[in-house]
Parts: structure tokens; C-alpha cells; sequence
């Protein structure tokens, strides 16, 4: 087993724990955290690949790892102003009462 | 130089002065108006008598009487446009009469528009008038002389229009400036083209001038594309200003209809002065007028002196007949004015420019006597005009009857004594022996007879037999005074004017009597100092060249239709108001026609003014409905695709489209069963997805 | 060299005051009308400094100020006077207070009507003065939205219309226009009039737009004809030539008169010069082509307007056709250059002539014009907004001083020596006679319709009876006499004196008439 | 597979299943941020310094604190979250499983014909740098951009409706 795959490995291990935590948890606190664990996995395969792949030079996956987390810092941001927002219309952060995009 | 030529200018400038000055003067400053006005025309008089004198004295001394001064005042291009004024007997002569006149009629106006609430604004005028006039007089160049021919122009349609609350006299003043307008655009086409021709305008420039022979014998060299030279296509062009300005048929219809005005300024400047312009106008341009293509031949006349000669002698004759049948005294005198400034361009014609100024200064005094007359008589009778209500005034107002008759018999040509009698007489001489025809002597002859017939009708009208000024009050439908001349001139019975009216009478009377002898055919001495030759006393000129019979002939004319007036009119006073006219009897149909003038108002108004109101209504037509209605129609046919867009899309596209809609509706419904709204089962689906894409990207890469 | 940007400075000018009256706000209307006059008048007073220092016998552009705007497109900032400029700068420098004395009475949006009126200002200076097309053409179309707005803003009743009509109309000439310097500009690379006019003149110009647009179902000359009528169509809706006219009596008519007095006595004069810049310079050959046509359109032009204006009874229409009337003269005038004459130094001489009396018609007609409607302007106020020939009669008895006035400016609309009309109708007669003989005597029959119309408005209005109506009408205070008097004195000095406009504008004219290519 | 990796990634695992997983959401934050801050160390032990301390920087100085603020605000803190029914529980961790087998799967089939870069490569702040001012420049503006509209958006997200319309 190289050590690129103990990475990737985490990674994916990483990823199915956000992924069961946003598909278990009702609150939507929590489901928003789940999914930054989701992009923090796919920041870490990035590194991962910067390291042991060709072309590290180029720097290419340093710059995705951060370019992916001003997007994350961005998209927590913006999620959790959107739960406040909900909170605030329906004193509710449960997943199950947001039920109003029913089509 | 001498300084009265340098200064020449003050001559007009003066009055010019005093009018813009009491144009700013408030209304109530009446003194200072008419002194002013008068004033600067006393010393342009005196300015004028000196520029005579300064003629006098060149000619005694053998120098050049012809003087000018010029100077420079625009450029364009790479040249000046000079301006000037030249001296010259012409000048002179004018200068004199304009100013002499001027003075004399400005006085008298004092008496007559005593009353008159806007008597600053009338002296104002009127001195604006005389600067302008003489303005013309002593213009060098064209473009001078059409300037200050304009600004007479308004002066007269602002005198005209004076009292302008009454329509009449409005309406009266606007067709007088229109109708002179007719005549100033081919004038001013006629300047423009001299110009272009010649690339002067100054008439006299040390012969570089416009009417010198160099510009002379180029422009008749140059032809047309019609055929005639340029000269004489200029000339007719300048003659067409004449005829607009001197009330020559056909464009004399303004003349009579502008006696709405004040009685001094239809003596000034509707018989003495701006309608003489057109004839001054004739004798300046005399070297274009006369340059005709034969090189020496002398004897032939041009074609343009032949168009003067003709409008001249048919309009003498034209006046005189239509003044037969007026009623209205100033209307009287009014056409009997056309009819002699008819002379005067047919003196121009088969004479020359002495026999026509000859004619025009005399008629510029008893002219103006007899309107000043008969103002003195509308004064008197307070505003009547209308002869047959006047009568008897002969014994009520002596001093204004026999100063009128001393004109009377001046206009008709009393033999020997009068000074209308030597002008007419060198016309109808000038006339006779004529090379092209002789029409023009028979009309003008024919003319005479009828100017003795209807001034003597006039006069007997008017001061013979017994007053008929009672009846007026019987007769309520009469309305003919203007309101304003009614209000203004106070007193019910007639009465002598006063001094101030009388006095410029008696001094034109004299003038009118007088003046004849300085251009007898026995000592010419008028026509030499015009013509810049010497003039002997010489009693043998009565018998050459068929002077004498012509002379007896017109003498017995004129006795014959003195006679004849006498007959119909004097013999037995005028019985009423209302009885019919001792001519008109004879064959009403004619007279009432003549008493229209022919209808040549009507004649216009169904023809020119009609055509240029439907010109005017088509122009307005086209605007609002062809140069509009095309653009109106582009967006109405752009407007006509939105409509029609419009419309497939309601009915076609969008019945479709609903349709469509509806299905893809029921289809949501279905769908929207997946649409729970939870977030986490969306999340499981797109972690099946997942699965499967990554299972499907594996078992590929096995493959 | 380093000099004071005199023509920036002057187009700055009516800016500031624009802004300074926005920011002032509408408290006080009082101070802002006297801001708004204040800022005119500064840039009168620079005008007149500009009058002062010009080098009358000096060739070319003065003044000029060149900066680099934007290279990749070649667009300069170039701007410069000569005698034509300079006369136009005076003119709009004169009508603008005028227009603004004359909306004195305007109770509402006070400060947005007058900043746009000096924000119309600054852009007529920058039409004047620009030498590059690019900036040109921005300064032309931006006066489009101030004019648009004060006719439609404060204008009558159906001043919406009438604006909309105003803003369409101009917009598909300048579209027109547009595209024809763009393709000059694709055929040349360069914006520049100067640059254009040297090219036109050496006979390259036309070779290379066709050159580069050529269209094989075209011959080149129709290709030009193409590029030349769409510039003409930009200049003729401006000026305006019939037929491309009938947005102005709607125009005039509807705007508030203060705005009409900046639309006839400057705006109109846009035109005017581009004919004179643009289209002389570098379209004379396509010019001379249609010469023909384009007298009838001039002779058109002179009479149908009198014509119409005598079918009128709105003294504002009235004077609106009067103004396309006056103006056709001086596309007559224009047309008359343009004529072949082959080098004969005779007629040349003419075109001086002909050229002289445009530049003094020019100013002539904005000094009158303005006037006339600033009078329209006082008359509405007295009566209430009533100006039809119809409405009124006798006058004079009530208000003496104000019929004397007027009726001094009407004559001087009409043409009539000692005041300002006459000698440029004078000179454009004189010049165009020898050259277009038939087209100049037709246009003759114009100065008669003139008088007519004139003299109609004088009976029906201020003679007459007088109306009952109109006993207590007030006559001119003596602050309206005062602002008058520079106006009217104007008018008298430049009938009596015409040297003093001549002597500043010959140079240039005899450079255009001369700087015509003669084939 | 040294020492320190598996010590790390063991920290990491504990602290995000942890967060994914206790009751009281405080609890998670902090478990989540030892998760994070174990991340980071990954980051750095991989070369990645400058990564490394972004992460931390972001997500432990920010995004966590954001997190705790939401939750206070939120009045969450209160373990009072009701269990959702456990098959919901049941089918999500179930997927969640599969999702790992497969990923595992790929990566353990995927990495064997990879040729492994030995050497530890430079990824100095000073490279970062010329490199996000040259090849990378349209991205951060880009990505500036984004933040900018995240920032804006967030604030108004977050202003109290009847306040805001002040």
C-alpha cells in the first residue's frame, strides 16, 4: 500500500463520514458541516496528487486546495446566513419542518 | 474736396437722427418731436441749397459737376463693398425739392396733426421717411439706394398704417408694402445679377462705377440665355422696382388705397417724394436704362426705355380715366398722381432724364399743393372726404381755394403761366417726335384732356356751389371718414385752416406758378443744368422742331377739357348728395367701372392673392399630410408588423404553446412527487448517483 | 507649446453650473434662475475674450488642444476654432441667456431645466469645436437628451409626441451619418476632419472607402453616392431641408418657448456647420453629382416654408417655418459653393460671396429667431399661454413699446436693410445668382412670402380694433426693455456695421470656398 | 505509512465522526475542529504549508467559529434534537457505507499503476504567489469577486428583516 492510497483512503473515508452525517442529522447546522467535511476530503485528494503525481511544479492541486477553500469559507458563509435567515422565518433549524420548496 | 461733398451724408443723417431720438421719446414729448423733426430738416434744407450752390459754382467754373465721395464697408473675399454718394445736378435738384417740400409739408403737419394722440410717433416717422428719401437721393451705389428705398418703403407702410386701429388703414398698409415688394424682388435680382456682371455697385468710381462706359459696354456686350444683353435684362429687372414703387400698372393698385394715411403724408410721400423714387430710380440708372446693343446708333431707343416709355404713357392714361369716376377727394388725386407719374416715366422714355425730372419737380409742388389742400378741406369739413357732400367752399375757406386752384390749373396744364404746362408740354413734344410710335403722344394728349376734365370736376365738386356739408347729418348710413380723422378734427362747420396749414400753401402755390419758366423751351436752362450743356435765352426754340403746333395743341386740350368740366359740372351748381353723377348719366355702366378702378382689386384678389392662399393651403397640406403622412406611414406599416406579430402570437404560437404547457404540467405533477422538499433525500439520490457513475468509471476502466 | 485650454475651459463651463445648480436643489428658485444666467454669462464673457484674441488672418484652427483619448481607435481630443467655430461659439454663447431670460417664468423643476439647459449649452460648444468625428459625434448625440427633455418635460400638450418625434427623427439621421463615417473610418483609419478634409482633397478619399467596400452590384460612384447621402441625411433632418422637416413646427411648437429659442437659434445651426465642416470638405465631388436635386431641395425648402408658414394662425409655427425658410437660404447659399465652376476666378469670387453670406445668415437667423420667440415667450406670459394670430388684435394702442420692439425684430426677420437680415440674404444672393441663376430668382418669390407672412402677423395682431379682452394688458417692464436693448442693439450694429461679424469670418470662408476640390 | 500519518488520520477520523455524530452541536463543533486542525497537520506533513495554514486560518478560525455563532443564534445548543425514525438513520449511514466500499474499491484498483513521485516537491508561499499573479490571475480575481458577492449576500441574508428595512 503506498502512501498515496493511506491518503486517498482517508479521503474517502473523510467524505463518507460528512456524507453520512449530512444524510443522518436533522439539523441543518450539522448537515452544513457535513458537507464542508465532503470538500475538505476532495481538498485533501488534491494535496494527495499534488504530491505523488506528476508535475507537482505546476502546482496545480495547491492551487485547487485553495481556491476550494474560499469557496467553502464562501459557501459556509453564505449557508449559514441562509439557516439564520430560515431560523428566523421558521424557529426552526430542523430539515424536517423546511419542507415549503415542496413542488 | 469740398466739404458739403465730404459731407453729404448729414443731409440724410439728420433727420434720420431726429427720428431716433424721438423714438425714444416718451409720447407726451410733442414739441420736442416736432421741433426736432423739423428742425433737422431745415438744416438739411440748408445743407441741400448749399450742395446746389456747390453745383452751381462747379459748373461756373468748368469743372466736373459730378462729385462723389465713397467708402469702404464690408468685406468678403478678397474685396471691399464700398459705399458712397455722388453729387450731381440730378442729386441736387432732388435734394432741394425733397428737403424744400419736406420742410413745408412738416410744418402744415403740425396744424394737421395737432390733435392726434400719437403725434411724436408720426414726427418720428416722418422724419425717418425724409432721411430715408434722401438717402436715395444721394446714393452711389445700387445697394445704397435699395437700402434706404426699403426703409422709405416701411416708412410708408408705417404712415400708412398710422391710424391702425382702423382695419382699413392696416390692411391699406400692407398691401402697399406688399404690392412695392413685388416690384423690389426683381429689382433686387436685378442688383444682385449687376453685381455679379459688372462687380460694382457704386454707379459713379472714376470709371470703374456701374454706369460708367467700360461696365456700360460689357454689359451689353454679355447676352442671355433668352437673347436679349445683359444690360437690358438689368435694366427691365431695376425697372420692375420703378413701377413698384411709382404705382405703375399693373402694380399701382397700393397707390389709391394708401390715401388711408394722413392727408401730409400722402402729399409727401404718396405724390411728391417716394412715388417720384421710382422715376428718380429710371433718370439714375439712365446709362443702363438707355445702353442698348447698336454700338453708335443714337437714335434707336433700347428695348428697356421702350418698356418705360409703354408702361408710362398706359398707366398716364390709366390714372387719368379711373380719377374721372372717384368720388373721394384724395382718391382723386390719388390716381390723377399715377397718371402723372405715367408721365413722367414716358418723359423718361422718349425724352431723356431732363424731360422727366422736369416733370417731377413740378408735379412734386403742385402735388403736393393740392393734397395739402385737400387736407386743408378735410380739416375744415371735419374728416369728410367725399366731394359730393362738400361743396361751396370756395367763399368759406378763400385762401385754400385759390391756392387749390393755382395747383388745379398747374396739374391740368394751364397754358403758359403754370409750370405743369412747360413739363407736360416737353413730354407730349418729347412724345411727338418719337421714332417708334406714336401712341404714346395720342394717350398722353388724351390724358391731359382728362386731367383737365376731372380736376375741374373735383373743383367745382368741391368749391363751387352751395355747401351740401348739412346733409351729411341727415344720411346716418354714411361712414366713409376714417374714425380716427372724424374724432380728430374738432369742429362741425367748415372753416378756413390755420396758419400753419395755409402758409406752406401759399409758398407752394408760388413754387407751382413759377416754377415752369426755369425750363422753357425758350431758355432751358433746367434741362442744361440736368444735362451739363449751356443754355441760351433763345425765343426761336418755340419754332423749331414742331415745338409750337404741339405746344397749341395741348393748350387747346387742356382749354377743351376745362371747358367740358365746366360744362357738365360748373354750369349749374351740384343740386345734392345724392344726385348723379352729370357723366356718370351718360353711360352709368362705364362709370361705375371706373369708379372700381376697373376692378383691378378684384381682379387681383381672384387671381394672385387666391393663388398664393391655395399655394400657401397646399404648402401646408403637403406638410402636414405628404412630407408627414410619409413618415407617419412607415410607422404606421412598422407599428402594422408589431400588430401582427402581436397577433400570431396570441392566437398561433401561443394556443400552441399552451398546449405544450399543459402537458409539461401534468408531467411535473408526477415528478414533483420526488419534490418532497427534503434536502436529505435529494443528498441520497445524488449519493446513489455517485454509486453508480463510480461503479460505471471502474467497470469501463476494467474493460 | 504649453497654452491656456481656452475651448475646454469654455465647454467646462456651462457643466459646473449645471451641477452646481443640482446640487443647489429647488429651495430657492430665485437664486438658481440667477446662477444658471450668471454661468451663461461667464461663457459669453470667454467667448467674447476668444473674440478678442482670434488672429483673423491666420489659416486653419485656433486654439487647439490636442490629447491622445483612446489609440487603439485612433480617437483624438482634438479641438480648435476658426472663424466658423468661433461665430457659432458666439452665437450659442448669445442664445442661451436669451433662452433662459425667456423661461424666467418656469415654476417647476427649476434647477433640472436650467442645468439642462447649460448642459445643452456645453454641448453645442463641443459640436462647434470638436475637430475629430469621435468626440464630435458624442457631443451631437448628447445634445440630443437635454433638447428631448425640455420639450418634453415642460413642454405643451403634446410635447411628448412632439419629442419623441424630435428624438427619433434626429436619431435615424445620425444613425445614417453614423455609418457613413464608419465606413470612411474603416477605409482611412482615422477620425480627424483635418486629416479627412487633406484626403478628400487630394482625391483619395473616395477611391479608398470604395476600395475597401465595394460592393460588386455598385459602381464606386454609387458606392460613395450611398456614404454621401447617408452623411447628408444626419446634416439635412438637422438643418432642416423639406422634406426631412416635419418634426420641427411639432418641436418648436410644443417646447417650452425658452427651449425653442435654443433649438432654432443654436441647434439648428448644427446642422448648418456640419454641412459646412463634414459635408463640404469631404463629399464636395458627390455633392456636385446631385447638385441638381439638391437646388430643388433648397428651393423647396425656401418656398414651400413661407408658404406653410402663411397657412399658420400659431405665431410659434409661424416663426418655426420661418425659420426653415431663413435657414433654406442658407443651404442655397451652400449648394451654391458647392457648384463646378473650373477654376474662373470671377465665379470664385462669388463663392466668397455666397460663403460670407451663409456664416453672416447663420448668426443672423439665431440672433432673430431667438428673439422673435423670446418675444412669443413674453406674450404667452401676459396672456396666459394664448398666441394665436386669431386670438388677438389692435395691441399697439395697449402695449406700444412692446409692438414697436417686436415689430423692429420682425423686420428684421423680414430682410430689411439697416437691420441684421439683410446683408446676408444680400451677399447669399449675390453669390449664388451667377452660379445657380434659376434656382437664386426662384428662391426670390421666398423674400416676398416672407413679407407677406410678416406683415399678416403685424395687421391681425397689432393693428386692428383692439379686443375687449386685452385693455389691461401690461406693457414691457423696463427690466424686460433693458435685457432687450444688447439684443436688438445687436441687430441694428450688425445691419449698419456687418464688418464687425465679416472682417472675423472672411478668412475662413474664402479657405472653405477655396479648399473646395474642382473637378 | 509512517508513524505520524496514521497517528494523524486517527485524529482526524475521531474528531469528524465524532462531530458527525454526538448529540449536543457545541460538542460537534469542537470535535469537528480537531478533525480540521488533524486535517491541516495532513496538509503540512504532505508539504503543503501554505495550505496547511490556510486551513487552519478558514475552517478552525472562521468556519467553526461561524458554526458556533449559527448555533447560539440558533438556540440549537440545546440538546433537544429530536431522533429522526432510525430507518432514515439506517439507510443513511447505509449509503454512506456503500459510498466508501465503492470509493475504496476505486482507489485501491485506481492506484496501482500510478507512478509515485518520491521526492518531496516545493510549494513555498513565494511560488504560490507568482503563480496566483500569473497563470492563476483570472481565477483570484474570480474567486475575489465570489467573495465579495458571498460577503454582500451573507449580509443581507443575515440583517433582520425588520430592521433592514431601515
Amino acid at each position: 500500500m503506498s502512501p498515496m492510497s493511506g491518503y486517498l483512503l482517508l479521503s474517502a473515508l473523510l467524505f463518507s463520514i460528512g456524507l453520512a452525517g449530512a444524510l443522518t442529522r436533522r439539523n441543518a447546522i450539522l448537515v452544513l458541516i457535513g458537507i464542508e467535511l465532503m470538500l475538505n476530503a476532495a481538498n485533501l485528494n488534491f494535496i494527495a496528487f499534488w504530491r505523488y503525481g506528476p508535475n507537482p511544479e505546476a502546482l496545480t492541486g495547491v492551487m485547487f486546495a485553495i481556491f476550494s477553500i474560499s469557496v467553502a469559507a464562501a459557501e459556509a458563509a453564505v449557508g449559514l446566513s441562509i439557516i439564520l435567515a430560515v431560523y428566523r422565518h421558521s424557529k426552526t433549524t430542523n430539515l424536517d419542518k423546511m419542507n415549503s420548496m415542496k413542488g | 474736396m469740398n466739404w458739403i461733398v465730404q459731407n453729404l451724408w448729414l443731409v440724410p443723417a439728420l433727420p434720420i437722427l431726429a427720428a431716433g431720438i424721438s423714438a425714444l421719446a416718451k409720447r407726451k414729448s410733442r414739441v420736442l418731436a416736432a421741433s426736432l423733426a423739423i428742425g433737422s430738416m431745415a438744416i438739411s434744407f440748408l445743407l441741400s441749397l448749399w450742395a446746389f450752390a456747390h453745383v452751381l459754382w462747379l459748373r461756373n467754373h468748368g469743372e466736373a459737376s459730378l462729385q462723389i465721395f465713397d467708402f469702404r464697408w464690408f468685406q468678403f473675399g478678397n474685396q471691399w463693398l464700398s459705399l458712397g454718394w455722388v453729387l450731381n445736378p440730378l442729386t441736387a435738384v432732388m435734394l432741394v425739392m425733397v428737403t424744400f417740400v419736406g420742410l413745408l409739408i412738416f410744418i402744415y403737419s403740425v396744424g394737421y396733426m395737432a390733435h392726434d394722440e400719437n403725434f411724436t410717433r408720426f414726427f418720428c416717422f416722418l422724419a425717418l421717411f425724409a432721411g430715408a428719401m434722401l438717402g436715395v437721393v444721394i446714393a452711389n451705389s445700387l445697394l445704397l439706394l435699395f437700402m434706404c428705398w426699403e426703409i422709405v418703403g416701411l416708412t410708408s407702410y408705417l404712415l400708412i398704417g398710422f391710424w391702425y386701429s382702423n382695419p382699413k388703414a392696416a390692411a391699406a398698409g400692407k398691401k402697399a408694402f406688399i404690392v412695392t415688394r413685388i416690384g423690389d424682388i426683381p429689382f433686387f435680382l436685378g442688383m444682385v445679377w449687376l453685381y455679379g456682371q459688372s462687380g460694382t455697385l457704386l454707379f459713379y468710381n472714376g470709371g470703374a462705377g456701374c454706369l460708367e462706359p467700360s461696365a456700360i459696354n460689357y454689359l451689353v456686350a454679355q447676352t442671355t440665355t433668352i437673347g436679349i444683353c445683359a444690360a437690358t435684362g438689368i435694366a427691365l429687372l431695376i425697372f420692375c422696382g420703378a413701377v413698384g414703387k411709382s404705382g405703375q400698372f399693373p402694380l399701382h393698385v397700393w397707390l389709391p388705397d394708401a390715401m388711408e394715411g394722413p392727408t401730409p403724408v400722402s402729399a409727401l410721400i404718396h405724390a411728391a417724394t417716394m412715388v417720384a423714387a421710382g422715376v428718380f430710380l429710371v433718370a439714375r440708372v439712365y446709362p443702363l436704362m438707355s445702353a442698348h446693343a447698336g454700338i453708335a446708333s443714337v437714335l434707336t431707343t433700347s428695348t428697356a426705355l421702350q418698356a418705360v416709355t409703354w408702361v408710362g404713357s398706359i398707366t398716364a392714361l390709366f390714372g387719368a380715366l379711373i380719377a374721372v369716376a372717384q368720388y373721394d377727394i384724395k382718391r382723386i388725386l390719388a390716381y390723377s398722381t399715377v397718371s402723372q407719374l405715367g408721365y413722367m416715366m414716358m418723359g423718361l422714355g422718349v425724352g431723356g432724364v431732363s424731360v422727366g425730372m422736369f416733370h417731377l419737380i413740378t408735379h412734386a409742388f403742385f402735388k403736393s399743393l393740392l393734397f395739402l389742400g385737400a387736407g386743408s378741406v378735410i380739416h375744415g369739413c371735419s374728416g369728410e372726404q367725399d366731394i359730393r357732400r362738400m361743396g361751396g367752399l370756395g367763399r368759406l375757406m378763400p385762401v385754400t381755394f385759390a391756392t387749390y386752384a393755382v395747383g388745379m390749373l398747374a396739374l391740368c396744364g394751364f397754358p403758359l403761366l403754370f409750370s405743369g404746362f412747360w413739363s407736360k408740354d416737353e413730354i407730349l413734344h418729347a412724345a411727338h417726335t418719337w421714332n417708334i410710335s406714336q401712341a404714346p403722344f395720342y394717350m398722353g394728349a388724351f390724358a391731359a384732356l382728362l386731367t383737365a376734365f376731372y380736376m375741374s370736376r373735383q373743383v367745382f365738386y368741391v368749391f363751387g356751389g352751395k355747401s351740401r356739408l348739412a346733409e351729411e347729418t341727415a344720411d346716418l348710413s354714411h361712414s366713409l371718414a376714417s374714425p380716427d380723422t372724424t374724432n380728430h378734427h374738432g369742429s362741425s362747420a367748415p372753416h378756413e385752416s390755420p396758419a400753419v396749414m395755409t402758409i406752406p400753401l401759399m409758398i407752394l402755390s408760388v413754387f407751382a406758378l413759377l416754377l415752369g419758366f426755369l425750363g422753357t423751351p425758350a431758355w432751358p436752362w433746367f434741362q442744361s443744368f440736368l444735362e451739363d450743356t449751356q443754355a441760351p435765352l433763345d425765343f426761336s426754340a418755340f419754332s423749331t422742331g414742331g415745338m409750337l403746333p404741339v405746344m397749341l395743341s395741348s393748350s387747346v386740350i387742356v382749354l377743351l377739357g376745362l371747358t367740358i368740366g365746366w360744362w357738365f359740372y360748373g354750369r349749374k351748381p351740384i343740386e345734392s348728395v345724392d344726385a348723379p353723377d352729370n357723366v356718370g348719366r351718360l353711360s352709368p355702366s362705364i362709370f361705375s367701372a371706373l369708379g372700381n378702378a376697373l376692378y383691378f382689386d378684384a381682379i387681383y384678389g381672384a387671381t394672385f392673392v387666391k393663388l398664393n392662399t391655395q399655394l400657401s393651403k397646399i404648402s401646408d397640406w403637403l406638410d402636414r399630410w405628404v412630407w408627414n403622412g410619409a413618415v407617419q406611414t412607415v410607422t404606421q406599416i412598422v407599428f402594422g408588423f408589431a400588430y401582427l406579430d402581436n397577433f400570431l402570437d396570441t392566437h398561433v404560437v401561443n394556443s400552441g404553446f399552451d398546449g405544450g404547457c399543459q402537458g409539461v404540467s401534468r408531467s411535473g405533477q408526477i415528478l414533483s412527487l420526488l419534490q418532497a422538499g427534503r434536502i436529505q433525500r435529494y443528498l441520497k439520490i445524488v449519493a446513489g448517483a455517485l454509486i453508480v457513475f463510480t461503479i460505471l468509471l471502474l467497470w469501463k476502466a476494467k474493460i | 507649446m504649453i497654452t491656456f485650454p481656452w475651448i475646454t475651459t469654455l465647454t467646462m463651463v456651462p457643466v459646473v453650473g449645471a451641477i452646481v445648480l443640482l446640487a443647489l436643489g429647488g429651495r430657492n428658485k430665485v437664486l438658481v434662475r440667477w446662477i444658471a444666467l450668471a454661468f451663461s454669462l461667464v461663457a459669453l464673457i470667454l467667448t467674447l475674450v476668444l473674440w478678442h484674441k482670434f488672429n483673423t488672418v491666420a489659416d486653419g484652427f485656433q486654439f487647439q488642444e490636442l490629447h491622445t483619448w483612446i489609440p487603439s481607435l485612433n480617437a483624438e481630443y482634438r479641438v480648435g476654432i476658426d472663424g466658423l467655430g468661433l461665430l457659432m461659439l458666439l452665437l450659442t454663447s448669445i442664445v442661451v441667456p436669451i433662452g433662459m431670460l425667456a423661461s424666467w417664468q418656469i415654476q417647476q423643476r427649476v434647477p433640472l431645466y436650467f442645468s439642462l439647459v447649460l448642459l445643452l449649452q456645453s454641448c453645442l460648444f463641443g459640436t462647434f469645436t470638436a475637430l475629430n468625428f469621435f468626440h464630435w459625434f458624442i457631443f451631437w448625440e448628447l445634445s440630443l437628451i437635454p433638447a428631448f427633455f425640455l420639450i418634453k418635460l415642460w413642454g405643451g400638450s403634446k410635447s411628448a409626441k412632439a419629442a419623441m418625434q424630435f428624438l427619433i427623427y434626429t436619431m435615424v439621421g445620425s444613425i445614417a451619418m453614423l455609418m457613413s463615417f464608419l465606413a470612411i473610418y474603416l477605409a482611412t483609419k482615422t477620425f480627424d476632419f483635418t486629416e479627412l478634409a487633406h484626403l478628400a482633397q487630394s482625391g483619395q478619399l473616395m477611391p479608398a472607402v470604395v476600395g475597401k467596400l465595394g460592393w460588386h452590384l455598385f459602381t464606386p460612384e454609387h458606392t460613395a453616392m450611398v456614404i454621401f447621402l447617408g452623411a447628408f441625411l444626419g446634416f439635412a433632418v438637422k438643418v432642416p431641408l423639406i422634406p426631412f422637416h416635419t418634426w420641427l413646427p411639432s418641436a418648436y411648437s410644443e417646447a417650452p418657448t425658452g427651449t425653442t429659442i435654443l433649438l432654432t437659434g443654436a441647434m439648428s445651426k448644427m446642422g448648418l456647420y456640419g454641412f459646412l465642416r463634414i459635408l463640404l470638405p469631404l463629399f464636395g465631388v458627390q455633392m456636385q453629382q446631385v447638385l441638381t436635386p439638391l437646388l430643388w431641395l433648397a428651393v423647396a425648402t425656401v418656398i414651400l416654408s413661407a408658404y406653410a408658414a402663411l397657412a399658420q394662425t400659431d405665431l410659434k409655427r409661424i416663426f418655426a417655418y420661418s425659420s426653415i425658410n431663413h435657414l433654406g437660404y442658407c443651404m442655397l447659399g451652400i449648394f451654391a459653393v458647392v457648384k463646378f465652376t473650373g477654376g474662373d476666378t470671377a465665379l470664385t469670387a462669388q463663392k466668397f460671396a455666397a460663403m460670407n453670406g451663409v456664416f453672416l445668415q447663420m448668426f443672423n437667423h439665431g440672433l432673430t429667431a431667438a428673439t422673435m420667440f423670446w418675444f412669443v415667450a413674453m406674450l404667452e406670459k401676459r396672456t396666459g399661454g394664448l398666441r394665436g394670430l386669431n386670438d388677438f388684435g389692435g395691441l399697439r394702442k395697449v402695449v406700444p413699446v412692446f409692438t414697436g420692439l417686436m415689430g423692429i425684430v420682425l423686420f428684421s426677420s423680414l430682410g430689411l436693410p439697416g437691420l441684421n437680415g439683410f446683408i446676408g440674404e444680400f451677399l447669399i444672393f449675390k453669390g449664388a445668382l451667377p452660379l445657380v441663376t434659376w434656382a437664386t430668382a426662384l428662391s426670390a418669390i421666398g423674400l416676398l412670402i416672407t413679407a407677406i407672412f410678416i406683415l399678416g402677423i403685424l395687421q391681425r395682431v397689432f393693428y386692428g380694433p383692439l379686443g375687449e379682452k386685452w385693455v389691461h394688458l401690461p406693457d414691457l417692464t423696463i427690466g424686460e426693455r433693458l435685457t432687450l436693448v444688447p439684443a436688438i442693439g445687436l441687430m441694428f450694429a450688425l445691419g449698419l456695421y456687418p464688418q464687425l461679424i465679416l472682417g472675423v469670418v472672411n478668412h475662413t470662408a474664402i479657405q472653405m470656398a477655396l479648399n473646395l476640390r474642382n473637378f | 505509512m509512517t508513524i505520524s500519518f496514521l497517528l494523524l488520520a486517527a485524529i482526524t477520523i475521531a474528531g469528524t465522526a465524532a462531530a458527525m455524530s454526538l448529540r449536543n452541536l457545541v460538542h460537534c463543533v469542537l470535535a469537528l475542529t480537531l478533525g480540521l486542525v488533524g486535517l491541516a497537520a495532513l496538509y503540512l506533513q504532505l508539504g503543503a504549508q501554505f495550505v496547511g495554514f490556510t486551513q487552519i486560518l478558514v475552517y478552525v478560525g472562521a468556519v467553526a467559529i461561524l458554526a458556533v455563532f449559527a448555533i447560539m443564534m440558533t438556540r440549537s445548543a440545546e440538546p433537544t434534537e429530536p431522533h429522526g425514525s432510525s430507518s432514515f438513520q439506517l439507510s443513511g449511514a447505509l449509503i454512506a457505507g456503500i459510498v466508501f466500499a465503492v470509493l475504496a474499491w476505486a482507489v485501491s484498483s485506481g492506484t496501482k499503476a500510478l507512478q509515485v513521485q518520491t521526492l518531496q516537491p516545493e510549494a513555498s508561499v513565494n511560488q504560490i504567489g507568482v503563480a496566483l499573479m500569473h497563470g492563476f490571475v483570472l481565477p483570484l480575481e474570480v474567486i475575489g469577486l465570489l467573495l465579495t458577492a458571498a460577503l454582500i449576500g451573507a449580509g443581507v441574508l443575515a440583517m433582520d428583516e425588520t430592521r433592514g428595512a431601515r
